[in-house]
């Protein structure tokens, strides 16, 4: 199975149940945001989506990450919008049989979706200034 | 004559001040032509910028002859996760 | 830090809360009894581990992992006594900067932990016979 | 003559059908010397069974000379996770 979405708010961590009995490994991600973005302290970060093609270059992604090392289940959500230092914007469960492939897997995925899914960080500064993260602010 | 939306993200958001233009273009427009008006646009500011080129939020590696309705986004490096 | 415990009942998983807000990337691993155990249908496995030992060399790979990864936490549970199909054996998480590391760390860390800690599983037949796992039984 | 406890675990405690074995063993008996031992008394239960040796419960790579007390046990391949 495949599942991913992205939220605009606190994201909800999926099941963490074997129905099937079968899926020996469970893998899972937690990427949360850090308190500082290239050297400056921030107070959250902001990030923007290309509506409809994000989620569309997940879906891609994750059916890449299924085919190529034959992992069962891979579900994604991803959070927009504002997020706080500390808290959770990407969250990535993979399911298989053993844990090799769900390793492999979810590297995978993750490089690609760092390389590839049209998401974007706002840095929120703690004088309240907002400025894309990579940009050098003169 | 053509018509163009322009989708804009992150430094080229930043760089134009806005989300979306809408170009009026010259039949037998290419996406690299775009691209450069759009570099034109930003008054310097994207020199330092790779982009990406996404038609029809699909991303495209060729230089295409855009059509009537198209909508084009430059991407800047992503940064999801 | 680091924390391994090996546990007699039903793995509770670690806290899954950045503090520090320093530790962008969670990892967590679940392994899970099968269903089937070298073809055979099995009801349960049974763990039996070298008492003192295995909890040693749990925390000697650990601090290995910490040392080589550079991850800043890594907790382990692992489970002895009867575990039913379906039910969590190991539970293992990371915590480090960023991801790569974390996904290494752990896959070196499940790699040794499958080499050298002394653990061993007995099926549980359906009709309850016991007997050591790989071993053939006449 | 010293005293040592064996330990027995898994397919070693399936071929000698108990838990623990006390052995009163010669001076100078070292460890591949009691691997023998156990062997020998596992009846052919063990032949295709790779042990590691672990003396007071931390693996050793050689063969090491046993001292009144120490507990040793012949680790088949492990299974953990």
């Amino acid at each position: 199975m495949i599942k991913v979405e992205i939220v605009g708010s606190s994201i909800t961590p999926f099941d963490s149940n074997d129905n099937q009995k079968e899926k020996g490994a469970e893998l899972i991600f937690n990427g949360r945001v850090r308190g500082t973005e290239h050297g400056k302290k921030i107070k959250m970060l902001e990030y923007e989506q290309y509506e409809e093609m994000a989620e569309k270059e997940l879906r891609i992604i994750a059916q890449e990450a299924q085919n190529k090392f034959s992992i069962k289940d891979l579900l994604c959500r991803h959070r927009i919008g504002e997020v706080k230092v500390g808290e959770t914007s990407l969250h990535v469960s993979i399911w298989s049989k053993h844990r090799k492939e769900g390793l492999e897997a979810m590297s995978f995925f993750i490089i690609e979706l760092k390389k590839r899914v049209p998401i974007w960080k706002w840095a929120i500064l703690e004088n309240g200034e907002k400025i894309p993260s990579e940009c050098k602010h003169e | 004559m053509i018509k163009i939306r322009l989708k804009c993200f992150s430094q080229v958001k930043y760089a134009l001040g806005t989300n979306e233009i809408i170009f009026e273009l010259e039949d037998e427009t290419f996406t690299d032509d775009l691209e450069k008006l759009v570099r034109k646009k930003a008054e310097g500011k994207l020199d330092n910028v790779t982009l990406s080129t996404a038609v029809n939020k699909k991303y495209i590696s060729k230089n295409i002859e855009l059509v009537d309705g198209d909508e084009v986004a430059f991407i800047p490096p992503v940064q999801g996760g």
